[in-house]
């Protein structure tokens, strides 16, 4: 398995690339704020796949059930949620600086990813679940706690903030209507 | 069984505490004044003695020269049933409304503004229920469709009470009511807006309904058409109709 | 710290929604699921049935109360007749009293089934209590298909009396359908009435409180749901009704599901009396002769029965021709959404279907 | 009898597998295997979806003492090619407010989810198309796309019951997301492999998983109906309230898309389930008589017909009791659940007993998710038998003298429409 494998990874990396590049760059361009999270939502598939062609196969499936399942759902949820005159992706008068700090970070990201000395895994398509679990529990034990806590307060804050007043209170709907 | 109180009864204790209210009274039912209806339905419901806690059936009655709002009120507890009613002239026929004594009287007094055009004061959200807004007249007025020659309208072939001569009914080509909401209505007719009671042409009775192609700048005549009053339909194409003459 | 909201709109439910059971619509204004303001809409089948009657004689007017509460056509030519008799003071020969009472209580256990089959519906069933409930139901169509010949709008009942007596195949069917009707409950209650689910969609939703209801003119189950024993064959027994042993079932809280129970005990109810009815039925004429062109002497009446919906009442005036001068119909569904809004406002559109559903309204009778 | 069962088992395609293997280049192989695996799917998805709607008709017609479709071709069969006929012939209508170049994804797009889920069933002991290492999380984030396809149907569509069904749908998917991933935990403890082909191998060896893992059975058969969105969870579609929910606009083919995905949905979630806690394509030995993939394809129609039957029993949940389902009973039971696997796995693995232990950690099991869930219903229920569920029965009228109800006075005249 080495012929097919190398040009259908070649061939899936630059699928994929353009993908996530082209739909990145529509986010940034289409009008509809929808529209762009459904974008956002394609470019976070093509990571995806790029990380399976990467044979990070938890870390792909990861990606989608979190980034594409979860968290963009968030996003079109905070748009419904906003009005109408609100919801759109019209140009705002920090382009220029935005552009120009987006720019820096791609050079930056781009400088490190190349004069980086990748380790590669040598025997091809294997299970990384049980790498990361060891890598989550073992020596990254304290960063990931760290994270879960962090992600605790941000859900309390976020409950405080969405907490009916007493004067909406007492409405026949059940709590969980109110979350 | 539910035991009736008699018309004159119920006027008994009406005049015991409002003299005046009282305008007729007969073996079914009492009528009272329009302007005291409120009071006397709240005395009504409040008097342990009456006890009418229950509103039956609210409806009005046009008798030509007045309305009358019939209100059919019940006591549960005690297991009797009354009769009151409201008299009040046909124009402007308005009638205090027992909303806040009876609930229930929400939709009835409705139903009544919307077919016969009694108003009633004080009701929450005095709409039209059935009809449409803007819909031309009051149509369970007795006048509404009067036809010439002292017909009533249509309908009328059982017991074959026709006039001498005549046989058969005229047909009339459109229905008076698609006439005017065509704006057709008035174009042979003699127009008399201020010589019969009704509803007064307001603007919105011929504003043009959604899905009736009505054209929008109106003959003088025709913006004093009234609203379901019809004065007078000459039959125009009498013959070309013969074929559906029933 | 500010609320987080979300604007209100507008959602027409009706007039063509699955829930409204006909051309009935609701104008919610809702904030996300819950409703905060409800306007009724009706009028979508007005056929101005009270202008028409004003026109047609007394008993060309019975047509007219088939086709306002068509799910319970018995009981509104009964409504009707009755009306008429007491305008003008027809006697009923006993045999036919015990006909209508009969038949008005088999047209209360069909339209209780589908009352009760679509409420469960509304709460989301996919369809099962109420296929059982309409085998029952067709039943009740076939007897009333082999009485009158039709099975819906049947036109059964006449001035003085009924139209026809019952064929002799009658008796045998409807018999072998009240012995195995009381089963048949047992069966759409072992269905529907320890459900969970139906429980948490039903019960304390659409709560109506006893003094409202008196005040807003509910009736029937409506009324019964609330917890007053009211009941017009009981109160003002029309018919024969004073002769049959019944009882009249209430409900404690006044919700949606007591109104549904309400509904599913009365077809019990009914059951009882048709027994005893048919025990009783006498031979004998089953109608009177009369004037083609009835005229009643001026006067006015009022007269209601029970009708599945609720009280059903018309008021007639004459004035001694051979039409009726004022021809008014009390329909009980009509009244009963007196307290739609109070009922829906606060709650959320699954809960406003479910209260909707379990007023039990007709469109045909609510516009006329 | 081996060789009897050849013709129609799939041992042919192993010995062409093997023969390519010797004879061509190895792309070639994974090339034809991929192939025909994908076609066979493919049929299956296919003639799936086709049976469904006669099986799911005719089923419902049962339990609805009536008799479904029995005119187009014998029993009904050629019912559903008659619908999809029609459903073809039809107009597809596109509302003129609809954002256009959304609305038409949404019914391709939940089919990619429906299909790709099949490509990690074990269908047979070496019939695995795509024998991922994490097949059990691959499942779970197909399905989430899923959701997505929904929210754009709804939103595009501009219509506010479909917006509403679609708002429905992300928060009811988000939420049962969450005891989903809960409950594929305990098993994937258990066996210690993320495979869908190694648990069902595990299985093999030792039990069923449902044995062992009873709380995750119940969870995952709870969640799937709120992922299918089929009764009692078909809070998105729900008919009585919201008229269609997300597809109200849909017509012709593209609501016959989705018509089939729920169909095709149905079978994958009956797939997972019989997989992960049933088994799969193993029976007691009984696979070696009838071929494997019949027992996995017949393992799937008991679950389908499970769903068909909750659909024609039980009314629908209310959003907010859904939600609270998930959040305050799923959840919690799921949390436990994997609490006690977890431990029951760490005890077995430190105390190094051999495969005996599986027997009384299944009565433990067992016994602890019945009085759990008999707890938690009993808690949950409670407040429904407050009040008896029978009615009071009055011998005559009796009414109350209630006071009238404290009205809002007499209200000011309010101006008269003139």
């Amino acid at each position: 398995m080495t012929g097919i494998d190398d040009t259908a990874v070649v061939i899936a990396f630059w699928v994929m690339a353009v993908v996530t590049i082209g739909s990145a760059l529509m986010v940034a361009t289409v009008h509809d704020l929808i529209h762009a999270v459904l974008f956002l939502i394609l470019s976070f598939v093509g990571i995806a796949g790029l990380y399976i062609t990467l044979s990070a196969d938890f870390v792909a499936m990861v990606q989608i059930l979190i980034y594409a399942g979860a968290i963009s759902v968030l996003m079109l949820f905070s748009i419904l949620l906003t009005p109408r005159s609100a919801r759109d992706n019209a140009g705002v008068s920090y382009s220029a600086p935005i552009a120009s700090v987006a720019i820096l970070v791609a050079v930056v990201l781009i400088y490190a990813g190349l004069s980086t000395d990748w380790a590669y895994a040598s025997n091809g398509f294997t299970s990384t679940a049980r790498e990361i679990g060891n890598a989550l529990l073992d020596p990254y034990a304290l960063p990931f706690e760290v994270a879960s806590v962090l992600l605790v307060v941000a859900m309390v804050g976020a409950i405080v903030l969405v907490r009916p007043t007493h004067e909406a209170g007492g409405t026949p709907l059940g709590e969980g209507e109110q979350f | 069984m539910t035991q009736t109180i008699s018309g004159h009864e119920l006027a008994a204790r009406i005049r015991a505490r409002f003299p005046d209210a009282v305008l007729e009274e007969d073996d079914v039912c009492a009528v009272v004044k329009a302007e005291n209806i409120v009071e006397v339905a709240l005395f009504l419901r409040d008097d342990p003695e009456t006890d009418a806690k229950y509103l039956n059936n609210l409806c009005g009655v046009d008798w030509l020269d007045y309305f009358e709002v019939v209100y059919n009120i019940s006591s549960m507890v005690k297991n009797t049933m009354m009769t009151l009613k409201a008299r009040t002239d046909r124009d402007p026929g308005v009638v205090p409304s027992v909303t806040p004594v009876w609930k229930g009287a929400d939709l009835q007094e409705r139903e009544a503004f919307d077919l016969m055009g009694i108003r009633f004061e004080g009701h929450p959200s005095l709409k039209r229920i059935f009809l449409w807004e803007g819909f031309p007249g009051h149509p369970l007025r007795k006048d509404y469709l009067a036809l010439p020659g002292g017909y009533k309208p249509g309908l009328q072939r059982f017991p074959y009470e026709f006039p001498e001569g005549q046989t058969s009914y005229p047909y009339l080509g459109r229905t008076p009511h698609a006439d005017l909401m065509l704006g057709t209505a008035h174009q042979s007719a003699e127009a008399e807006p201020e010589a019969e009671p009704g509803v007064p042409m307001s603007e919105r009775a011929v504003e043009p309904h959604a899905g009736l192609a009505v054209p929008r700048g109106e003959e003088p005549g025709q913006q004093a058409a009234r609203a379901g009053q019809v004065t007078d339909l000459t039959v125009k194409d009498d013959k070309a109709n013969e074929d559906d003459v029933p | 710290m500010t609320e987080l909201r979300t604007p209100p709109y507008v959602v027409n439910i009706g007039p063509q929604h699955p829930s409204t059971h006909g051309v009935f619509r609701v104008k919610a204004t809702l904030d996300g699921e819950r409703i905060i303001d409800a306007e009724m809409v009706l009028g979508y089948l007005h056929r101005s049935m009270e202008k028409l009657a004003e026109e047609r004689t007394f008993t060309q007017n019975i047509p007219f109360t088939d086709r306002m509460d068509y799910l319970a056509a018995m009981t509104g030519n009964l409504g009707y007749c009755l009306a008429v008799e007491k305008l003008a003071g027809i006697e009923v020969p006993e045999r036919a009293q015990y006909l209508r009472v009969i038949f008005a209580e088999l047209q209360r256990i069909a339209s209780h089934c589908m009352a009760n089959g679509t409420f469960v519906n509304d709460c989301g069933a996919w369809q099962t209590p109420l296929m059982y409930m309409f085998r029952e139901r067709e039943r009740i169509l076939d007897l009333f298909e082999m009485t009158c010949g039709a099975r819906l709008t049947t036109n059964y009942m006449r001035i003085g009396g009924v139209s026809f007596d019952v064929p002799d195949e009658f008796y045998p069917a409807v018999n072998s359908l009240m012995a195995e009707m009381p089963d048949r409950i047992a069966e759409y209650e072992g269905l529907t009435l320890d459900n969970e689910i139906l429980l948490a969609r039903a019960r304390d939703i659409g709560v109506l409180r006893p003094d409202v209801a008196i005040n807003s003119s509910a009736t029937g189950p409506l009324l019964r749901g609330s917890g007053i024993a009211w009941d017009v064959r009981k109160a003002d027994p029309y018919c024969v009704y004073d002769r049959m042993e019944f009882d009249i079932p209430i409900g404690r809280n006044g919700d949606c599901f007591d109104r549904f129970i309400v509904r599913m005990e009365e077809m019990r109810q009914s059951v009882r009396i048709i027994k005893q009815a048919l025990e009783q039925l006498p031979a004998g004429p089953v109608n009177v002769p009369l004037p083609l062109a009835l005229k009643p002497p001026p006067g006015e009446a009022y007269a209601r029965i029970e009708s599945p919906k609720g009280e059903l009442g018309f008021y007639l005036v004459s004035d001694g021709g051979p039409t009726p001068y004022r021809w008014h119909v009390r329909s009980p569904s009509y009244i009963n959404l007196t307290v739609l809004k109070d009922m829906v406002v606060g709650l959320s559109i699954a809960d406003a279907i479910v209260s909707l559903g379990s007023i039990d309204i007709n469109v045909g009778e609510i516009d006329r | 009898m081996a060789p009897l069962l050849n013709w129609y088992d799939f041992d042919p395609f192993h010995d062409l597998y093997h023969w390519l293997d010797k004879h061509v280049e190895s792309w070639v192989v994974y090339l034809v295997a991929a192939v025909i695996g994908s076609a066979g799917i493919l049929t299956f998805v296919g003639l799936g979806a086709l049976v469904n709607v006669w099986l799911e008709r005719r089923l419902i017609g049962r339990i609805q003492v009536r008799r479904g479709p029995n005119r187009v071709g014998p029993f009904g069969l050629v019912q559903p090619v008659a619908d999809a006929i029609k459903l073809i012939q039809k107009e597809v209508l596109q509302p003129d407010a609809a954002d256009s170049r959304l609305f038409n994804l949404p019914p391709i797009i939940v089919f990619i989810p429906a299909m790709l889920t099949f490509a990690v069933f074990a269908w047979a002991p070496d019939l695995v198309l795509a024998n991922l290492d994490a097949g059990v999380l691959y499942l779970l984030a197909i399905s989430s796309i899923t959701a997505l396809a929904i929210f754009i149907a709804g939103w595009s569509s501009n219509n506010k019951y479909a917006l509403l069904g679609a708002m429905r749908v992300i928060a009811m998917m988000i939420s049962y997301e969450v005891p989903m991933v809960m409950c594929f935990l305990a098993p994937v403890l258990l066996a210690g492999t993320m495979s869908v082909a190694g648990l069902v191998q595990w299985q093999q060896h030792h039990f069923l998983l449902a044995a062992f893992v009873p709380m995750s059975v119940l969870i995952y058969g709870l969640s799937a109906t709120a992922e299918l969105n089929r009764t009692p969870a078909d809070i998105a579609e729900a008919e009585s309230e919201i008229v269609a929910g997300y597809h109200t606009e849909y017509s012709g083919m593209k609501f016959g898309l989705f018509y089939a995905v729920e169909l095709i949905n149905s079978l994958a979630v009956s797939g997972i389930m019989a997989s992960l806690f049933f088994g799969g394509w193993w029976l007691f030995g009984v696979e070696k008589v009838i071929p494997a993939w019949i027992i996995f394809i017949l393992k799937i129609y008991f679950f389908y017909f499970g769903l068909i039957w909750l659909r024609g029993t039980l009314p629908r949940f209310r959003i907010d009791q859904l939600m609270g389902l998930a959040w305050k009973m799923l959840l919690p039971l799921a949390l436990i659940n994997v609490a006690v696997i977890a431990t029951e796995v760490l005890i077995w693995q430190e105390a190094d007993l051999g495969g005996w232990v599986l027997a009384p950690y299944a009565v433990v099991n067992i016994a602890l998710t019945a009085a759990l869930v008999v707890v938690f219903f009993r808690i949950v229920t409670a407040r429904f038998y407050r009040l008896p569920t029978r009615v009071i029965l009055v011998r005559d009228i009796q009414v109350p003298a209630l006071p009238a109800p404290a009205s809002s006075a007499l209200r000011p005249p309010t101006p008269l429409p003139q």
